[in-house]
Formats: structure tokens, C-alpha cells, sequence
């Protein structure tokens, strides 16, 4: 038994329950929270450690053998999906203990967020189908609350999209695990990968498949499905905002790699070159999206749909450079899409504001903030040799070699346009308003010249994140052999089947 | 070589604490580091002149097939020189020219950034090293051009240059990604040798344009050029260093190193000689009609550039040795008259022509160096530019097929720079000084320091040409060329035709300096239709076109309808469905068992009419009532197919959801009708297909059915392993408790939720 | 009886989101409720329907006699009835939350977040 | 609302429905029940004391605020999963002692059992909180 992979279940169940029982004790639930955070981001680094040493990991909980029982796995890619979770969910606790208001601290923030990394890396873990649809749900109904969390006129709009759109995709996901049970009396992935992969009924299989593609689809805002992300990601308070961006669409694309690279490849040329073309019809929409934008949150967020685009380029490529490439992009574009959520709301700390051109002047105030927003927003765009370069050049590569011009000339044109509209931020928001009045006008509501309170702990998760981002950039090598092996291991599952479910008899 | 590249990194880093630390002498501090490069790549000059090549390989990403390697020869280490030797004096230069720029730091720190990322693009072997440092040119020019940030001019013409390189650059990283494919390796030095089979290759078409137009708009040719002047919202020393000297360059640098590999053939030539040719003429043209200094020399510039890019479109030897005499000849002069235009502003207040004159007295250093290379710009004198332009002609009128085409194009592109040279040297200086120039004077050191040195080395590497520029033109002609042909650089190649050619553009040119103020009232009138149809116009439409695209698509598609939203998902799903079970699904008999009873039969009306009114009640309670119905008759199937357990929770709980509706909406008044008549029919027809799908799937699935083991093993064990026999409860308290687990941790995030949704409202206080 | 709950289903579903393409907020609320509701019988019905004993094993015996129903499939439900109220008592909220903030009952009053 | 049927009928059906969930709870083991139907029916007998008594009346009669016992039941359950591993096996491993009380002959205790008394827990929280939260609103 893998104590790592259970903590990295465990921890945040416990601190989510400890809050719980602190209910209405903020200080305690902050040191929890923050306790909680750590340990968890821990549990997930030794998963992963022992993950890339030892093998994939498996837990048949209530030691009932599979496929009878719920297995809890982890291979690589489930591992380095936990640890990028652990990340985030540590620098967005210690970011939200200067950013978030008392108010909503003393209404369960902690124990919410808790819940949400409980149910994101449910999902990463788990090893059956059903138990999958659980932790969605989990992530889905935390990420609800937190949404709604303070009441706001936007906050409850948004949310009415969000919510409905996301139950939508539930009921298509669990419409899709019915069918599947009917057909194959099992729900455990592993032996679900073997019952498909003989099956008698092929097209419905492929049928089923576009099922689960429609429902993650949705939850990984994919073109034509990403509505509810830009109509709902700005309005919750900026760590909310934040870790939304960097986890709940790629547990969407966690999810749809998982079931298309274990469960449905029975008719790739139909399925993955379906996905190929929802990529970049996904990276096109969505950058054009931003590209209408005039405020920093609403142009992060249509990028996210954009960014999803490359990562399940990848999964249609359905190479090991191409799955390679997508679990580095994912890994990179968490990293860089929490910590850009994170400097917008550095920025609306200083400034009061979202609205790029009341934003004006950070250039000349906040030199360091400068810097710190053009790591994340030049490595997003795919500026070399920060980390969106390795990410994207994989994956341009593996389209090149598999001789899919359309897609690869898109992925690089929507990079040109990413870096257009991220330099429409740095030049509304850092380099202009330098005479203007606007940058001598402080927040409203704060004296003139004090630094508002808590912003050493927004800054701190921000600049360890810039760090990493500069690192993986720089040093991509050791994280791209760990997502090739994870590539490799997703596209040939024996050795995942095996692990759950023993070597065949 | 490694070190060298990276250092001018590091330093960048370090460069706003060195300027804090060295206050007005920071950049003399900082031109040591170029100055200290200039020195390595100079000592190395005897071995890579002699023909030898350096080759330095690290490991980088060799999963992306990315290493960081380094090559260094003939071509590399001419660009290395030029950038590190004219690098030292444009430090020097900018610490004067920004005395008291309180970002003094950041300014040294992005030119410190360029010229690392320019050495690593001219030195890099591995080609997609080359496009990283390309890519880090064009953003620290992004950031260099837009240096005086509060100018709205700067900051659009920064992001003009960063978008047209951007394109090139996108266009370049296919280009040698398809290159690396098709020669089977990503190393330039082992390209070279594959010229051949990449040439025979069906790819080389593409590969071709694609490269050639990251080189195009990296070297502002037409129809990319109009960034160039733009750029030259970029303070002084930038427009010397990185839009004159070094940057723009890098095109041509591209152009050369790729000769052996892609050229050669009829697309090449024709394509590159063209462009180059049409580019040279436009430069030349354009430039007459500015009176800012610094335009009309970055049209010059464009001209120059147009000149080398024709050169290398020839690919014979001649034209690739006068390709990189006029390279060097160009740094110097062209540099010596950026900072000579900087350093009038900075004596004088102004650079346009108009306002400027008379000037030699007061500021005789800058006069001398200016018009030295104005002499230079013109191709006269003992300069290098005149050996340079003397190469260029003989290159010309050798080459019989394009000679009829391009000679007189040669010609005429000579004659304008004569006037543009004859403008920028004698306007601002001869004459008499208007009254407004009284408190003019004489530049610091550190700025005339630089166009002094500049002109002069042209005129010293012009009478001597054997001690620098013969083993550097000869050792990078020879990597363009791939064989080692001595150049023979001299001033006086006695009489012939390209002497001939040379005293008719000199004559050509003075005319037409003579006529400069009429030329440019008439143009004036007559180039209108360049704003209206100019390639810098198409690139403001294709700014304008992309908003419209991005804000109608965005309209279109994020209308803010949440039925919309919904419908785009449901058409998606139900056109999936229904392509799968049309086109992919083979189609069995059905079977139907268990048979319907009589009851059975009534539970089902039951549950539809009870859909039914609720689809259709106009009462809210009269809709809730028709669900509590349908949850009602769900509880009676379970209960008739042996699910007690379900029928009970399932009434249980939809007792509660009808509670909770009631006290939630009791007191709302009836519905509104508010769609009409055709949004009706629409969704019912949506949503008809959607349950057709459906009924379809569900009649699939059980034909396809079979046995669960995994229930079988659930009642074996239930009794003996887990002690319970409700074998449903034992599965979920035990066999998959995992789930109620998650259930329930669902079940009580919703009571927060629900909780705080209610309690915790901006309008209400924060009592708990 | 397959046929008649796929006809049952597929109106189900139909209607379920018939009413979810309305404008009136509180008919999108029902609607989601018959959506969970019509799933759930899908689930049961995909997993093969028994008119037989419910999965309880007897006093004394060790196993139940067959046929009986497929116990993991109403074990599925059951959590996904469970899930499905949380889920919908949240949502019940936020939509009367929802209706006191604009005022009215009309989902086109409610498009102030997009763009 | 507050008739005095309603009133009455509450008084008597309180402890009836409480009676009977708890029954439901600890026979849905092997019989048709279970800890989510008994909390269920829990939150009904309280809900219906609500509306008959005024909701402060009720919750000073159950004096714990609903929302500890989520973080009670929560915890029972994660408990009872822990004590597997803790034991050396895979959470929520069930944990079982057979006891033969005089008289009843042989009970079976497990964790399992234990986990749906956490279930129960969570439920009537749950449940109780959404349904006061409301009741309080309107």
C-alpha cells in the first residue's frame, strides 16, 4: 500500500473535514488550509517520485481485488497531473491568505477549496470509470460553491451558465457510464480497456465514445462547447479564479486523453482525427475570443479555451511525441495560466481594476510585477526558450511528422495571435498611463503609498511560479522525458491494465 | 564560444545594479563585455580565415532534438565581429546619449539581451537554437523600439515590428522544422552538405518560401519593409545597432547561410533577386521623400538590404563577395550616420533636413564623421562602401540572363543612394545656419566617439582592405559559396565598365539631388495612394479585419444566451450521435425481454404524461407537481425490476426536491410565455432528436448486454466476506464505499454551498 | 418491455431538455431534474432489466437465488440519486438567488458576464 | 402553517420517524435501508417539527448546529475508513469483531456499519442545513 498515493487522496479529505469542524475558526482554518496545502503537494511529490521509480501505483480500496472493487491508480501521467495539482493548490492557499476577504474565509473558503483538490485528484486517481464521474462531481460541486462564494450579482450570473452547462456535461457523462455498464457489466478502466478492445459491437463502442467526448469535451471547454468558461471565470475573486484556470478544464483533458487513449481506440482514424479537428477549431475560437478582450481576467479566460486546443492536439496526433507534448503543455500552461490569474490580481489589488486601460502605469510602479507578468505571458504565447516553447514545439513537431499541415500552421498562427493580445495587456496595463494621472491614483479606498495589505504573500507564490516557469524552459529536458515515458506508458495500457488488474491468467 | 554567446545574458541581468553602481559611466562600464567579445572572435580570425570552421556542441532538450550547438565560421564570425565590435561603441554611446534616464538599466539590460540573442542566432548550428535566438531578437526589439513607452507612436510601431517579425518567424520555424524532416538532421553544419537531396525534395517548394519569409520580414523587405521606419521610434542607438547594423541583418544572414542548402535554383533566384531588386528601388525611392533624418536613412537602410538580398538571390561568386563587402562596408557608415543623426539631435534639437544647416562649425567632429560616411553611403571616396559597390556592379553586369534586368535597376538604386548620401551629408552641415541652431554644440565624448570610429574604420579598411576585410570577406564568401575563392579587395581596379557605371550613377545622383525639392512637392501629390494602398495600410486592415473576425465570432458565438449555449452543445451531440449510429453502428434485432405487462404499460404513461405537463404547465407549482408524478412513477419501475431500495430512496428524495421547490418558489408568480412559436418548434425538434438518439442507444445497449461477473462476485461475497445481505447496501458501504464517500462529501459541499449562497450577500452584513 | 422504457427514456430526455432550452429560469431547473432523473432510469434499463428478486440474500442462505436484479447497477444509481439532489438543491438556490437579483423569471436578463 | 393538527401530528410523528430511521439505519445492512433513507426520513421528522414549532424551536431542540455534524459524519466515515490502514490494509478496508450478547445470539460489528452511521451523519446535516437555510430566507 502506497502511502503517497493515498495522502494525495487523504490529505485534502482530512483538511477538508478539519475545516469543516473549524467552522467559523479563521485563523485555525487558515493554518490548516496552509498545512493541508503543503502536505498534500508532499504526498503528491512522492507519488510522483515513487510513480517514476517503482512503476504505476496501485490501491484496491477495501481490499477488494479488481476489477470488483474501486482501484485507485496512478501512472505517470496521473502523477504529474497530482503533483501540478499540489502546486497550485499550495501557491494559490498561500496567495489567498493575503488576497482573500475575511468574509469569505469565515464562510468556508478553506474547507471548499479543500474539497476541490479532493475531487481534482480524485479524478487523477481514479481507476474506475464511475468513481471518475464521483470525483467530477466532487471537483464540480466545490468549484459551484466557490463560485457563488460571496454573493455577487456577477458571481450568481455566471454561476447559473457554469453550473447548468456543467450538469449538462454530467448527465451526458453519466448517460455514457450507463451505456458503457450495459454493454460490458464492468466500470473498472483497466478491465473495461480489455472487455472493449473485444467487443462485438464496435460502433456502438464509437458511439459511446463520442458520448464522452461530448461530456469532457464540455468540462475541458472544447470548441463548440466552451461557453461556460468566459462567461463565468472572471466573476469569483481571483484565487477562485485562479486555481479554476489552472485545474478544473485540464481535469476535462485528463479525462480525455485517459479514456482515449485506454478505453476508446478502436476507430482512431474517426475519433482522434475528430479531435484533431476540434483542436484547432478550439485554439482559433479562442484566441480570437481573447483578442476582443479589453479586460485582464476575460482575455485570460478565453485563452484557457484556446491553450486546450494544444493540449488535445496532442491526444489527435495520438503519437508518443504528440501525447508527449500535450502532458508538457498541460503541465506548462497550469503553471502559467494560475500565476497570470495571479498577477491580474496583484494588479487589481494596486489598481482596483480588471479594465486594461484604467490599469495603466505598472511598468513604471511595479517594475518587479513587469517582469513577473512577461515570464508567464511570453511562455504562454510560446516565446522561446521559456516553457510554452518546448510544449509548443513538440507538439508542432509531432504534427509535422504526421504530416498534419492544417492543424500545425494554426497551432503556430494562434501562438502569433496569443502573443498579440499579451502584448495588448503589457502595453495597456504596464507601458502606458506613464505620465498620465491614472498611474498616480492608488486603489480607491487606500491611503497614498501604503502598499496594500498582503501583498507579500500574493507575491511569493507568483515569483516561485515565474522560477519555475523559467526552469522548465530552460531545462525542459528532465520534464519531457517524464512525459514521454508518461506518452508511452498511455499508448500502450498493458502495463496499466496489468497494474490493476495482475498480469492476465 | 559557449561563454561568449551566454554572457551577454548574464550581464543583462546584472545591468540595472551595475548602472545603480556606476551611475554616468555605466556604459563605458558595459562596453567592455562587447569589447572583450570583439577581441575573442578577432583572435580567431587567422584560424577561420585560413577556412577552418569551430563546432561546439551541448546537450539541450534531445527529445525535441534540440541541442545547443554552435558553429563558427567564415559568415558567423563576420556577424560576430560586426555585432560585438559595433556593440562596444553603441554602449558607450547609449550612456551618453540617455544620461540621466532613470531606466538607463533596463535600456543597457535589453541591449545587452539583443546582442547575446544576436551572437546565438549567428553562431547557433542547431537550427532551432537559430530560431530561438531569432525569436529573442525580435522581442528585445519589441521592447527596444518601444523603449519610450508613454508614446503611443512607440508603442504601435513596437508591436508593428514584433507582429511582421512574428509572422516571419512562425513562417521560419516551419521552414527549418520541414528542413531538419527533409535533410534528416536539425545541425546547419550537416544541412550544408545536403544541399542536393533537399533541393530534389518534393517539400523544397515550401520550405523554400517558408524560410525566405522569415527572412523577408526580418530584413524589411517589400512588401515587409514599413516596420523598418516605424522602428525608428526606437531612441538612437537601437535604430544604429539593431535596425541598421546587426537585426536586420539577420534576414541576410539567413539568406546566406541557407545558400548552399536551398539555393541555387530557378525559384531562388528568381524570388530573392527580385525581391531584393524592387526592395533596393522602393528604399531608395521611399527615402527621398522623408526629411527626418532618421527616415530617410532606415529607408536607406531598406535599400541596402534590398541590395544584399539581390546579391545573395545571384549566388555567384562575385555577387556573394560583394554581398559581404557591402555588409561591412554598410555597418560602418550606416552606423557612423544613426549616431551622427543622434548625436545632432542631441547637439542640435532636431533632425529634420529642413530645420538643419550650417552646422560644421559648431560641430565639426560630427560633421567630419558624418560626411565621411555620407561618402560611404554614396559609394565614393577610399571607403570600404566603394570597393563594396564596385563588387556589386561587376557582380551585376558579369551575370548575363538577369544582366538586361538588373543592371539598370543597379544603376538607378546607385543614383539614389548618391542623393539620399548628398541629403543626409551636406543638408544639415553646408550652408548657413538658421537662427534657431544658435545654442547648437559639439556632442560628449561618448557620442561622437562612435560615428568618428565608425567612418573612419570604413575609410581605413577602405585604403587597407588586405588586413580585415580580405580574410573576412574571403572566409565568408566561402561558407555562401561552399568553395574557398581568394577575394582580391582593392580601390582601383583600373578602367571598366563597372567604373563606367559607377561615374554615370554619380552623375545620375546629383541630378537628382539638384531636383530633391521639386521631386518632392510633385511626390507629394502623387503618392497618396501609398497610404491608401500600402503594405503598412494592408497591415492596419489586417489589424482590423482580426478585431472585426475576433469581436463578430465572439458575439456570435458567446451571445450570453445560456439557450444558445445549450443548443450549440445539443446539435453537436445529437450530429456526433447520430453520424455514429447511422454510419458506424451495424444494426442487430432487437431483443425485448422481459415483455411489457399491463402495468408496466401504465407506469409508462404515468411517467411520459407527467414529463408531458411539466414541459407544458403554465403553473409553477403545477410543473413541480408533474415532476414530483414523474419521480413518482420511476420509483414504481424500480420497484416492478427488484430495486426496493432505489424506489424508496428515489421517493424519499423526490419528495424533498419537491419541498425544496415549493419553499423556494412559492411565492413567484405563473410562467410567462416567452419564446415564440418558431423557438418552440426549433427546440422541439432539437430536443425531440436528442430523445430519439437516445431511445436508440438504450435499445443498442441491451442488445449488446452482457453478464456482469462483477454482480456475480458481489453475491458471492456479500454474505461470507462482508456480513451484510442487502447486497446494494453492502456495495455501497463496503465494496465501493469509495463512492459513497464522495457522495456524501458531494451532499455536504452542497450544504455549504446552499448555505452560503443564502447567507453570505454583499447587501447583507457579515453577521453569521 | 426494453422498447417501452427506451420510448420512456428518450421522452424523458426529450423533454428534460426541451425544458432546459426555455428562457424561463425556474422550467430550466425542472428540466434538470428530469434530465437526472431520466439518466438514472437509463442506467438501470442499460444494465438489463430483471423482473425478479431484489438482490437480498435470505436469512440463512449464503448467496441470492437467481435470477436477481444487477445490485451494482442500483448501487450506481443510488449514489448518483444521492449526487443529483445535492447538486439539484444547490442549483434550486442559486435560481432563486438568481431570480431576487434580476427580478424577473427571464434567463435574457441574465447576460451581464459575457461580453 | 403552524396549525394545530400540524403541531400535533409533529409531536407524535417526531419520535416515530425518529424511531424509525434510526431501525432503517441498522437494518439497511441486510434488509432494504441504509444510512442515506434513514437520514433522510431523520430530516423529515425535523423538518416537520420545523414548520409545526417555528425553526428556533426546532433548533434548540437538536441544539448542534447541522453544519457540525457534516464535519462529524464526515469524519466518522474517513475514520472508519482509516482504521483499515492503519491496520496495515487498504482504506476503508472493513473491519470486523463478531460479538454474541446473551440472548441475541451473533451480531457482526464492522467498519462498514460504522461508515453508514457517518452517512447517516452527513445526510441529516445536509439536508437539515439546506432545509433551515431556506426556511430562514423566506
Amino acid at each position: 500500500m502506497n502511502l503517497f498515493l493515498l495522502g494525495t487522496l487523504l490529505v485534502p479529505l482530512l483538511t477538508g473535514i478539519a475545516c469543516l469542524l473549524a467552522w467559523r475558526r479563521r485563523t485555525t482554518q487558515r493554518g490548516l488550509g496552509l498545512a493541508g496545502a503543503t502536505a498534500h503537494f508532499g504526498a503528491t511529490l512522492g507519488l510522483l517520485w515513487t510513480v517514476a521509480s517503482d512503476g504505476i501505483q496501485t490501491a484496491q480500496i477495501g481490499a477488494w481485488p479488481a476489477p470488483f472493487g474501486i482501484t485507485i491508480v496512478a501512472d505517470l501521467f496521473s502523477a504529474i497531473m497530482a503533483v501540478v495539482a499540489g502546486m497550485m493548490g499550495l501557491a494559490v492557499t498561500v496567495y489567498s491568505l493575503g488576497s482573500m476577504d475575511a468574509r469569505r474565509e469565515e464562510y468556508g473558503y478553506y474547507p471548499l477549496f479543500h474539497v476541490l483538490l479532493l475531487g481534482v485528484s480524485g479524478a487523477f486517481l481514479a481507476g474506475d470509470i464511475f468513481n471518475l464521474y464521483v470525483w467530477f462531481e466532487v471537483m464540480l460541486i466545490a468549484s459551484f460553491a466557490l463560485l457563488v462564494l460571496g454573493g455577487e450579482r456577477a458571481q450568481i450570473e455566471g454561476a447559473i451558465k457554469y453550473v447548468t452547462l456543467n450538469l449538462i456535461s454530467s448527465a451526458f457523462f453519466l448517460t455514457a457510464v450507463g451505456i458503457l455498464y450495459g454493454m460490458t457489466g464492468t466500470l473498472n478502466m483497466a478491465d473495461l480497456a480489455r472487455a472493449l478492445s473485444r467487443t462485438a459491437a464496435p460502433g456502438l463502442v464509437t458511439t459511446v465514445g463520442l458520448l464522452f467526448l461530448v461530456a469532457f469535451g464540455i468540462k475541458a471547454a472544447t470548441f463548440p462547447l466552451f461557453f461556460w468558461l468566459p462567461a463565468s471565470y472572471h466573476t469569483p475573486p481571483v484565487a477562485t479564479s485562479a486555481i479554476f484556470a489552472g485545474l478544473l478544464t485540464k481535469v476535462g483533458v485528463y479525462a480525455l486523453i485517459r479514456v482515449f487513449t485506454l478505453l476508446f481506440v478502436q476507430d482512431p482514424g474517426f475519433i482522434h482525427t475528430l479531435i484533431l479537428v476540434i483542436a484547432g477549431l478550439t485554439m482559433a475560437t479562442g484566441v480570437l475570443g481573447a483578442v476582443a478582450q479589453n479586460e485582464f481576467r476575460r482575455i485570460l479566460a478565453f485563452h484557457i479555451v484556446s491553450q486546450i486546443g494544444y493540449m488535445i492536439m496532442g491526444l489527435g496526433l495520438f503519437t508518443p511525441l504528440g501525447l508527449a507534448g500535450s502532458i508538457f503543455y498541460i503541465t506548462h500552461h497550469i503553471i502559467v495560466k494560475t500565476n497570470l490569474f495571479l498577477i491580474s490580481g496583484i494588479a487589481y489589488r494596486l489598481r482596483g481594476t480588471y479594465v486594461l486601460k484604467d490599469l495603466g502605469g505598472l511598468y513604471r510602479t511595479q517594475p518587479a510585477l513587469a517582469l513577473l507578468f512577461l515570464v508567464p505571458a511570453f511562455s504562454l504565447a510560446g516565446v522561446p526558450p521559456l516553457s510554452g516553447f518546448a510544449a509548443k514545439l513538440s507538439l508542432v513537431q509531432a504534427g509535422l511528422a504526421g504530416q498534419q499541415y492544417a492543424v500545425v500552421a494554426t497551432a503556430l498562427a494562434v501562438g502569433l495571435l496569443t502573443l498579440f493580445s499579451m502584448t495588448k495587456i503589457w502595453a495597456e496595463a504596464f507601458w502606458k498611463g506613464d505620465t498620465g494621472e491614472s498611474a498616480a491614483t492608488p486603489r480607491p479606498g487606500s491611503a497614498a503609498g501604503v502598499r496594500p495589505r498582503g501583498l507579500t504573500s500574493m507575491f511569493m507564490p507568483v515569483v516561485v511560479l515565474a522560477a519555475v516557469t523559467v526552469a522548465i524552459g530552460l531545462a525542459a529536458q528532465p520534464l519531457f522525458t517524464l512525459t514521454w515515458r508518461a506518452a508511452e506508458q498511455l499508448l500502450d495500457p498493458t502495463a496499466y491494465i496489468n497494474a490493476v488488474l495482475g498480469s492476465p491468467r | 564560444m559557449t561563454v561568449a554567446v551566454l554572457s551577454g545574458f548574464v550581464l543583462a541581468l546584472a545591468a540595472p545594479w551595475l548602472v545603480r553602481a556606476t551611475g554616468r559611466a555605466a556604459g563605458w562600464v558595459t562596453a567592455l563585455l562587447p569589447l572583450a567579445l570583439t577581441v575573442y572572435f578577432g583572435s580567431l580570425l587567422g584560424q577561420i580565415g585560413a577556412g577552418d570552421a569551430l563546432n561546439v556542441t551541448h546537450s539541450w532538450i534531445p527529445a525535441l532534438g534540440m541541442q545547443f550547438s554552435l558553429y563558427l565560421d567564415g559568415l558567423g564570425l563576420l556577424f560576430a565581429l560586426l555585432i560585438c565590435g559595433i556593440g562596444t561603441l553603441i554602449f558607450i554611446y547609449s550612456g551618453g546619449y540617455l544620461p540621466n534616464d532613470p531606466h538607463l538599466g533596463r535600456f543597457l539590460s535589453m541591449l545587452l539581451l539583443f546582442m547575446g540573442a544576436m551572437l546565438g542566432l549567428v553562431l547557433a548550428d542547431n537550427v532551432i537554437v537559430l530560431f530561438v535566438f531569432w525569436e529573442l531578437t525580435s522581442i528585445s526589439s519589441y521592447f527596444l523600439i518601444g523603449f519610450q513607452h508613454s508614446r503611443p507612436e512607440a508603442r504601435a510601431a513596437a508591436l508593428q515590428a514584433l507582429l511582421v517579425t512574428g509572422v516571419g518567424g512562425v513562417a521560419l520555424l516551419l521552414g527549418v522544422l520541414l528542413l531538419g524532416q527533409v535533410g534528416g538532421s536539425l545541425e546547419l553544419s550537416t544541412l550544408l552538405g545536403r544541399g542536393n537531396e533537399i533541393r530534389a525534395h518534393p517539400l523544397y517548394l515550401p520550405i523554400l518560401v517558408l524560410v525566405l519569409l522569415g527572412a523577408f520580414t526580418k530584413s524589411a523587405q517589400v512588401p515587409f519593409h514599413f516596420w523598418l521606419p516605424a522602428a525608428m521610434e526606437a531612441p538612437t542607438p537601437v535604430s544604429a545597432y539593431l535596425h541598421s547594423a546587426t537585426m536586420v541583418k539577420a534576414g541576410v544572414y539567413l539568406l546566406a547561410r541557407m545558400s548552399p542548402i536551398l539555393g541555387g535554383t530557378d525559384p531562388w533566384v528568381a524570388l530573392v533577386t527580385t525581391v531584393g531588386a524592387v526592395t533596393m528601388l522602393a528604399g531608395g525611392t521611399l527615402a527621398l521623400l522623408r526629411t527626418d533624418l532618421k527616415q530617410i536613412l532606415a529607408y536607406t537602410t531598406v535599400a541596402a538590404l534590398g541590395t544584399l538580398t539581390m546579391l545573395l538571390g545571384m549566388g555567384t561568386a562575385d555577387a556573394a563577395r560583394a554581398c559581404m563587402t557591402f555588409l561591412l562596408a554598410h555597418a560602418f557608415y550606416k552606423g557612423a550616420l544613426f549616431l551622427g543623426a543622434g548625436s545632432l539631435e542631441h547637439g542640435a534639437g532636431s533632425r529634420d533636413v529642413d530645420h538643419l544647416g550650417g552646422l560644421w562649425r559648431t560641430m565639426p567632429l560630427t560633421t567630419a564623421a558624418a560626411g565621411l560616411a555620407a561618402l560611404a553611403l554614396a559609394g565614393f571616396g577610399p571607403v570600404l562602401s566603394f570597393i563594396g559597390k564596385e563588387l556589386l556592379l561587376e557582380a551585376v553586369l558579369a551575370q548575363s540572363p538577369t544582366r538586361a534586368l538588373l543592371a539598370p535597376a543597379v544603376l538607378a538604386g546607385s543614383a539614389l543612394s548618391v542623393a539620399a548620401a548628398a541629403i543626409v551629408g551636406l543638408r544639415p552641415f553646408a550652408g548657413t545656419r538658421p537662427d534657431e541652431l544658435s545654442d547648437a554644440q559639439e556632442a560628449p565624448a561618448s557620442l561622437w566617439l562612435g560615428p568618428v570610429v565608425l567612418a573612419a574604420g570604413g575609410v581605413v579598411l577602405g585604403l587597407r582592405p588586405e588586413i580585415l576585410a580580405e580574410p573576412i570577406v574571403t572566409a565568408s564568401a566561402a561558407s555562401v559559396l561552399t568553395r574557398r575563392e581568394v577575394a582580391d579587395l582593392a580601390l582601383w581596379h583600373g578602367p571598366n565598365p563597372a567604373l563606367a557605371f559607377s561615374g554615370a550613377s554619380l552623375v545620375l545622383g546629383l541630378l537628382v539631388y539638384r531636383a530633391w525639392p521639386t521631386i518632392r512637392r510633385s511626390a507629394a501629390a502623387r503618392t497618396w495612394w501609398l497610404s491608401w494602398g500600402g503594405p503598412s495600410r494592408w497591415y492596419e486592415l489586417g489589424l482590423q479585419a482580426l478585431s472585426w473576425l475576433a469581436e463578430s465570432q465572439t458575439r456570435l458565438l458567446q451571445s450570453g444566451y445560456l439557450r444558445l449555449y445549450l443548443i450549440m452543445i445539443l446539435i453537436t451531440a445529437n450530429g456526433l450521435a447520430a453520424y455514429a449510429l447511422l454510419a458506424r453502428v451495424r444494426w442487430q434485432p432487437i431483443v425485448l425481454q422481459p415483455a411489457v405487462q399491463l402495468h408496466d404499460a401504465f407506469i409508462g404513461a404515468l411517467i411520459l404524461l407527467g414529463a408531458l405537463a411539466a414541459a407544458g404547465s403554465a403553473s409553477r407549482l403545477g410543473a413541480v407537481a408533474a415532476l414530483g408524478v414523474v419521480g413518482a412513477g420511476i420509483s414504481l419501475v424500480y420497484i416492478s425490476f427488484g430495486a426496493p431500495d432505489l424506489a424508496m430512496t428515489q421517493f424519499l428524495v423526490e419528495a424533498f426536491t419537491v419541498i425544496l421547490l415549493v419553499l423556494a418558489f412559492y411565492h413567484l408568480p405563473r410562467f410567462a410565455r416567452l419564446s415564440g412559436r418558431t423557438a418552440r418548434l426549433r427546440d422541439v425538434v432539437i430536443a425531440g432528436v436528442s430523445g430519439t438518439l437516445v431511445a436508440a442507444l438504450v435499445l443498442l445497449t441491451t442488445t449488446a448486454r452482457r453478464d456482469s461477473r462483477i454482480a456475480e462476485y458481489f453475491a458471492e461475497h456479500s454474505v461470507a466476506a462482508a456480513h451484510g445481505r442487502n447486497i446494494v447496501n453492502v456495495i455501497l458501504v463496503d465494496f465501493r464505499s469509495l463512492d459513497t464517500l464522495g457522495e456524501i462529501t458531494v451532499l455536504a459541499t452542497a450544504a455549504i454551498g446552499v448555505y452560503v449562497l443564502l447567507r453570505l450577500r454583499p447587501e447583507k452584513g457579515s453577521t453569521p | 418491455m426494453p422498447l417501452l422504457l427506451a420510448v420512456v427514456i428518450g421522452g424523458l430526455y426529450a423533454t428534460a431538455l426541451y425544458l432546459i432550452l426555455r428562457r424561463s429560469i425556474v422550467k430550466l431547473l425542472i428540466g434538470l431534474a428530469l434530465l437526472t432523473n431520466a439518466a438514472n432510469l437509463l442506467i438501470f434499463t442499460s444494465a438489463g432489466l430483471t423482473r425478479a428478486t431484489a438482490p437480498i440474500v435470505p436469512l440463512g442462505s449464503d448467496r441470492p437465488p437467481a435470477p436477481f436484479a444487477d445490485p451494482l447497477a442500483q448501487a450506481m444509481i443510488l449514489t448518483a440519486i444521492v449526487i443529483g439532489f445535492g447538486v439539484l438543491a444547490f442549483m434550486v438556490v442559486l435560481v432563486h438567488r438568481a431570480v431576487q437579483a434580476v427580478g424577473t423569471d427571464d434567463l435574457d436578463d441574465l447576460k451581464a458576464t459575457d461580453t | 402553517m403552524r396549525s394545530l393538527i400540524l403541531r400535533t401530528a409533529a409531536r407524535l410523528l417526531l419520535p416515530l420517524l425518529l424511531l424509525f430511521s434510526v431501525f432503517l439505519l441498522i437494518r439497511g445492512h441486510n434488509e432494504p435501508g441504509g444510512g442515506f433513507a434513514a437520514g433522510l426520513v431523520a430530516s423529515a421528522a425535523f423538518a416537520l417539527h420545523a414548520f409545526a414549532e417555528g425553526l428556533p424551536q426546532t433548533r434548540r431542540m437538536i441544539r448542534v448546529d447541522p453544519i457540525s455534524l457534516l464535519g462529524a459524519g464526515l469524519l466518522v466515515t474517513a475514520a472508519g475508513g482509516v482504521a483499515g490502514v492503519l491496520a496495515g490494509q487498504p482504506f476503508l478496508t472493513g473491519q470486523w469483531v463478531s460479538l454474541a450478547p446473551v440472548g441475541l445470539g451473533h451480531v457482526d460489528i464492522g467498519t462498514p456499519v460504522v461508515f453508514d452511521v457517518g452517512v447517516y451523519l452527513v445526510v441529516v446535516g445536509a439536508v437539515l442545513t439546506i432545509i433551515f437555510t431556506i426556511m430562514e430566507e423566506a
